[in-house]
């Protein structure tokens, strides 16, 4: 199995805060791989760095076998950095997000961040504004009319299967929490991509939902031949569907493995028991 | 709260659209006369001294005879706020009031704006004090009875050449404002045809801070500075002038010809020349009549500055409401198009001299100009002479 | 170009005068985010009220009851058009700042009549002086010593008492210093009144300058306080001041060549794009992260 | 049922677009001079200037106030290339010399037009490079400040060759019929609103609404706030060239901070992110502040209260109510059509009665 996404020695220090600390990680192509760790451990801003929203202190993401993200401390960094690893990476490759995600990486938002003046198939649509082949002129002129049918029937056939097909019409921001999370998934999903990475998909859940997440997630990933990188607090979830799963703690890597190893990992259940009971 | 105001506002508007249209009907005879001129904006103060002179000639004279019979002059005014893009919708409000002809604007860039609609509707226009060649230039419609950008450039650089004796000067206009450099072209054209040197120098809208021109000026060892500037220039350059103890004379064109000048220059060690159209005193009738019916009524005062002294634009309005009330009376009629062919032919002495208009724009003939000099003591304008432009 | 000592002279109390109005801009932007764009009606209005006093009263009442009624001016707008307006999106406070400076503009062209109002002479700080062979008035030389040690006081007021702190705490983080239990309104206030203040104090010295007040006086004083505010780094005190006197200086150093004269305006806009550009905070500000 | 009622409401609403186009043809018709037309025509200049900034401000979120800039390299694009060559020696009077292509580059009407809006697009690109990174009031300083620097360098002597500064240019072909603004207008309008309601449109929206979400959509926030910024200021260039017909003059003073604030409140009026709204509100504002509301500034309505200004007064008295409790304007974020109009007024009879209801149940 090659890998699909990696990260080598990712340092991302803010002033003189280190959120996350030389973290180096894989995921393989099909898998589905969980990030923990208690609050404040640096995971989103893991996924932060991933989709290109910041530029790394020091350290390279690779997807696909190519370099998206690299840096080094520069600037004021140089000076300041606390981070490990210095010296090993001399190049700086600083690709927009949404040069990311057209490369193929899809994500959600831990705070749902849906575009709220629009309709829940606005959302989907926009998403695939991307892929057209259609350009201003044509786009303007209404000379896209083909194109323009066969996303609204494809955004239609997404919303279909994450069950929002009856709501296309209303605003995103109108729908409850749960409908909103999958929307958020749909959203992404009409970017085509390789790698989705799910921030929380399962806040503020009950287990039912949860329940019905986890089937969902799955489905989505046979269906569309995903990789999924997610970041969870559920550890029903976690645990039920993940492959392999890696724990981060004060942005330092502490544990890796498959779940039944996690479960058992002395390190892990202290650094929990140690912040929050119920994360 | 929300849908109170809503209902007020509502209100308001109803309010407003009826009292748009009550509109009283007479009996009488009546010929509407248009008053073209900035209420407002950069120019608003010369307009209201425009304004006034035009309203003391209907206070005169508020009847004419067209065909025998006595018609009522009604003066309608009209708001231009200096603001070309104000100016159409102003002159379309006093052709929707059906004028008879228009007098105004105290501005060459706003009569140019308007002239348009003028000429659309066949309603004839009589620029008061609008120098600018361009306003009457190829039209038909728009005639003007006071002398032109080149002559008075032209008559103030002889001026300080040949009278005065300077060989230096240094302009002052704001950038971007066709009249101040019209002038100041015109003036620098002559005074170095004459042989003297000008340095040329400009300043933004809205400057307030004339330190440091004054001073350029005063380093440039110029005699005289050339600020053919708005009045709301020409207080802070007399203040700042004086306050420097600069060694010049302040040599300035018609728009600076206001008391706002007299008031700045009051006990002040400053010498302040300027060209106009009218020097008081040079109709003891017309002064007496103007001032007392300023000092009648507050707000004439108020408009003219805080006091009666009379500036030539006023001079200049009640000329051209004479001029007016002329083509009306050779025309006969209260139809536009008669009174536009019968302008042509005007002549009428007024207060301010000779008018007449040439056969190719309509540009009143005038040969001379008055020059004046602040007196610093009484704040009173002293005739100093006539000059024409040899 | 010809430089000499008055063109510094007029460059730093020009300066001195755009500090006392930026300060207004860089506080309540520190803290509310918002382009007080009303701010320089207010000094100008504060002019005009000064004209209008004089003429019924004597000058030592009517200075204190300018300041004043300034200070009203700045609070009731606040009141009247921001408060309101709290939980709407940025853009719509600053259309009512907007709005706010329109309404003004025409209030005092409906009371002027669009005639320019002379602005009394002061006596003592408007007579004329001589410096270093450079005649100018005395308010030349007063603006900039009044400017610092008004700046002086109101640093150590931030600094030291207990509404300065909480000042501090508003503009560093609003929601959390409102859990923390700071009355926002109460701070709000205090920056339009202390910022209503200094502007008053800026148009007594901006006006002994320059004798006429029309309705849009304030405006270019205004947005170049709020340029000179941006240039120290919007929010930051100092950064404001030293910002005001370098554009201050600047344009008038460009204004003593005949040739560039006319650009001195568009020279502080570009200098404004330049730095906005090149560095966004200015040259005293702080740095921002937007959460993701 | 629904379809066909839907149907109905389209025809209606194409009904009452070729009626305004027919109020037009009736104005030029029977009153072709007077202050209906010349409103008219002003409307329908600001109308394209104020959905311009609103396509910029409305739909795509970012604040510039650099309107009155564009509109002024329009102006005087438009003039320069247009004026008739034999008249350019009389119109340059005052030059010593016209700038070489002066003597043989002239345009008719409508390329010239389109070259003002591509000399604003142009000068749109330039400065959004930098300036199009900036956050919400940086940006709208910084395009504030871009329309100061357009206007000094318009009235700079040493261009006086092309743009004849100081002086205005003038004796450019005009539009004389309030139907011919109209047409014009109209494309520009209808080539926005196309704009709007294409997937760019959409991506914009994304982008107003949540520039971060809109980024990792995959939506270029640079290239997609610059194709907003450039195409609103090529309408706003052609808006300028409009305006400069209008005024039969172009000349730098005229395009002042003033007026970018004036069409700012025009689109606030209509409601932000509504094109029909800024349509609306312009002929509304225009009409209002020029027309209706004029008789507030003669002394006899209400004696020692109005006299001049008072209109202005009484007019911004009016926006900052609108500006502090119609916060949505006249169309919030909407579009105008007749359904909604019907629906809407349905609606209002609807609360009405149950109000009413209520009040007799106590």
């Amino acid at each position: 199995m090659n890998n699909l996404l990696k990260l080598e020695d990712i340092t991302m220090q803010f002033g003189g805060v280190v959120a996350v600390n030389n973290l180096s990680l894989e995921v393989n192509e099909g898998e589905i791989v969980s990030l923990i760790g208690p609050n404040g451990a640096g995971k989103t801003t893991a996924f932060n760095v991933v989709t290109g929203v910041y530029e790394p202190t020091n350290g390279r993401v690779s997807f696909d076998g190519r370099a998206i993200v690299e840096s080094y401390p520069h600037g004021k960094m140089r000076k300041a950095y606390a981070g490990e690893n210095r010296g090993v990476y001399k190049k700086r490759i600083v690709k927009t997000p949404d040069k990311i995600t057209k490369l193929g990486v899809a994500r959600t938002f831990q705070n749902i961040r849906l575009f709220k003046s629009m309709t829940v198939l606005e959302n989907v649509l926009v998403a695939m504004h991307m892929r057209r082949k259609s350009n201003l002129f044509t786009a303007t002129f209404l000379l896209n009319r083909k194109e323009e049918k066969e996303m609204r029937r494809k955004a239609e056939e997404l919303l279909e299967k994450v069950g929002l097909l009856d709501v296309k019409d209303e605003l995103a921001t109108s729908l409850p929490y749960g409908k909103q999370r999958r929307l958020e998934i749909a959203r992404a999903l009409a970017t085509e991509p390789k790698l989705l990475l799910l921030d929380e998909p399962a806040a503020g859940m009950n287990p039912q939902e949860t329940d019905e997440l986890t089937a969902f997630i799955r489905s989505i990933r046979d269906e569309f031949g995903l990789t999924i990188f997610m970041i969870e607090h559920h550890m029903n979830l976690v645990m039920d569907i993940s492959d392999r799963i890696y724990v981060i703690d004060f942005g330092k890597l502490i544990a890796r493995g498959v779940p039944a190893e996690i479960q058992n990992n002395g390190v892990v259940i202290k650094a929990y028991l140690g912040v929050s009971e119920d994360a | 709260m929300k849908k109170i105001v809503a209902l007020v506002l509502a209100a308001l508007m109803l309010v407003t659209v009826f009292a748009a249209c009550g509109e009283t009907k007479t009996d009488e005879k009546v010929i509407k006369i248009g008053i073209f001129e900035p209420a407002s904006g950069a120019n608003g103060a010369g307009g209201k001294q425009e304004t006034l002179g035009i309203k003391y000639a209907h206070a005169v004279c508020p009847t004419v005879e067209i065909n025998g019979e006595t018609y009522k002059v009604e003066l309608v005014p009209v708001d231009n706020q200096s603001a070309d893009d104000k100016a159409p919708t102003a002159a379309a409000e006093l052709v929707g009031k059906k004028v008879s002809v228009v007098l105004g604007s105290y501005g060459s860039g706003v009569s140019i704006a308007a002239s348009d609609t003028f000429k659309q509707a066949g309603i004839p226009a009589i620029g008061v004090t609008c120098t600018n060649p361009k306003v009457t230039e190829g039209n038909s419609h728009y005639f003007r009875i006071c002398f032109l950008d080149p002559f008075q450039g032209t008559v103030l650089a002889n001026y300080a050449y040949n009278e005065l004796g300077y060989r230096t000067a240094y302009t002052l206009g704001e950038t971007g404002n066709e009249y101040d450099q019209g002038l100041v072209h015109y003036f620098t054209e002559a005074f170095t045809a004459l042989g003297g040197k000008v340095e040329n120098a400009s300043f933004v809208k809205d400057t307030s801070d004339f330190n440091t021109l004054i001073t350029n000026a005063v380093n440039s060892g110029a005699e005289v500075i050339f600020a053919p500037t708005s009045i709301q220039y020409a207080q802070l350059i007399v203040e700042q002038a004086a306050a420097k103890n600069a060694d010049v004379t302040l040599l300035a064109s018609d728009t600076w010809d206001s008391n706002v000048i007299l008031a700045a220059a009051k006990g002040k060690d400053v010498d302040i020349q300027v060209t106009t159209f009218y020097q008081e005193g040079g109709n003891a009738e017309f002064d007496a009549g103007f001032k007392a019916w300023i000092e009648g009524d507050s707000q004439n005062l108020t408009d003219n500055g805080g006091d009666s002294k009379i500036a030539a634009v006023s001079a200049m309005g009640y000329d051209a409401y004479f001029v007016a009330l002329e083509a009306i009376k050779a025309a006969n009629s209260t139809n536009p198009a008669d009174i536009m062919a019968a302008l042509w032919d005007v002549e009428y002495t007024g207060v301010t001299g000779a008018i007449k208009f040439d056969e190719i724009n309509g540009d009143a003939d005038r040969s001379t100009a008055y020059i004046k000099k602040a007196n610093t003591d009484t704040a009173l304008w002293d005739f100093v002479k006539e000059q024409g432009v040899n | 170009m010809n430089i000499t000592i008055d063109h510094l002279l007029a460059g730093i109390s020009v300066g001195g005068q755009y500090a006392l109005i930026a300060i207004g801009y860089t506080m309540v932007y520190g803290i509310l985010r918002l382009i007080n764009f009303a701010h320089g009606d207010v000094f100008m209005a504060s002019g005009l009220i000064v004209v209008y006093l004089t003429t019924a009263m004597p000058l030592q009442y009517a200075i204190p009851l300018v300041l004043f009624l300034t200070v009203m001016l700045g609070f009731f707008i606040e009141r009247a058009a921001y408060k309101p307006l709290r939980q709407a999106p940025r853009m719509s406070v600053m259309i009512s700042a907007i709005g706010v400076s329109y309404l003004i503009q025409n209030l005092a062209l409906y009371i002027t009549g669009g005639l320019p109002q002379t602005y009394p002479a002061i006596p003592w700080i408007s007579d004329s002086i001589t410096i270093f062979g450079a005649v100018t008035k005395r308010v030349t030389i007063i603006t900039p010593i009044l400017t610092i040690i008004l700046i002086v006081l109101l640093v150590a007021l931030i600094r030291y008492t207990k509404i300065g702190m909480a000042m501090r705490a508003v503009s560093k983080d609003f929601e959390t210093a409102q859990l923390m239990g700071i009355k926002i309104n109460r701070v709000i206030s205090t920056t339009f009144v202390i910022g209503s203040l200094l502007a008053a104090v800026g148009s007594l010295l901006y006006f002994t300058s320059y004798q006429s007040v029309v309705p849009t006086s304030g405006s270019m004083p205004g947005l170049k306080a709020f340029v000179a505010a941006v240039f120290g780094g919007i929010g930051s005190i100092p950064g404001a001041v030293i910002g005001a006197f370098i554009i201050g200086i600047c344009e008038n150093l460009i204004k003593s060549s005949t040739e560039f004269a006319i650009f001195s305006d568009a020279f502080t806009f570009a200098l404004l794009i330049f730095v906005l550009c090149v560095r966004p905070t200015g040259l005293f500000g702080e740095k921002s992260i937007d959460k993701v | 049922m629904k379809t066909k009622s839907k149907a109905i409401f389209k025809t209606i609403d194409i009904v009452l677009l070729l009626a305004v186009l027919g109020v037009a043809i009736a104005v030029d018709a029977f009153m072709p001079v007077g202050l209906p037309a010349t409103v008219l025509k002003k409307g329908a200049v600001f109308a394209v200037v104020a959905v311009s900034m609103n396509l910029l401000n409305g739909f795509t979120g970012l604040f510039s106030l650099g309107q009155a800039g564009f509109m002024l390299l329009g102006a005087y694009t438009y003039a320069i290339f247009s004026i008739p060559l034999e008249a350019r020696e009389s119109v340059y009077y005052m030059q010593d010399h016209l700038a070489g292509f002066l003597h043989v580059a002239e345009l008719p009407v409508i390329p010239a037009m389109i070259a003002a809006g591509l000399i604003a697009a142009v000068f749109a690109f330039l400065i959004g490079l930098p300036v199009l990174r900036l956050k919400s009031d940086y940006l709208a300083i910084a395009t504030l400040g871009f329309a100061e620097i357009v206007g000094a360098f318009a009235k700079w002597d040493t261009l006086g060759p092309i743009t004849n500064a100081p002086n205005p240019l003038v004796n450019y072909p005009k539009f004389s019929k309030v139907t011919t603004y109209f047409i014009v207008a109209g494309v520009c309008i209808a080539i926005i609103a196309l704009l709007v309601r294409s997937t760019y449109g959409r991506a914009f929206k994304a982008i107003r609404d949540d520039e971060i979400a809109a980024e990792a959509m995959g939506i270029n926030l640079a290239k997609h706030k610059m194709i907003s910024f450039v195409t609103s200021s090529f309408f706003a260039g052609v808006g300028g060239a409009m305006l400069a017909m209008f005024q039969s003059k172009a000349q730098a003073n005229s395009f002042t901070t003033a007026l970018t604030y004036e069409i700012l409140l025009i689109v606030v009026i209509g409601g932000i992110g509504s094109l029909s709204g800024s349509v609306i509100a312009s002929f509304l504002y225009i009409a209002c502040s020029e027309w209706w509301l004029r008789f507030l500034d003669t002394p006899d309505v209400i004696p020692g209260l109005t006299r001049n200004g008072f209109r202005l007064v009484v007019f911004s008295a009016v926006i900052m109510i609108i500006v502090l409790f119609f916060r949505r304007g006249l169309m919030g974020d909407k579009e105008f059509s007749t359904e909604r109009l019907v629906k809407g007024s349905k609606q209002l009879v609807r609360n009405l009665q149950d109000k009413r209801k209520a009040k007799e149940a106590k």
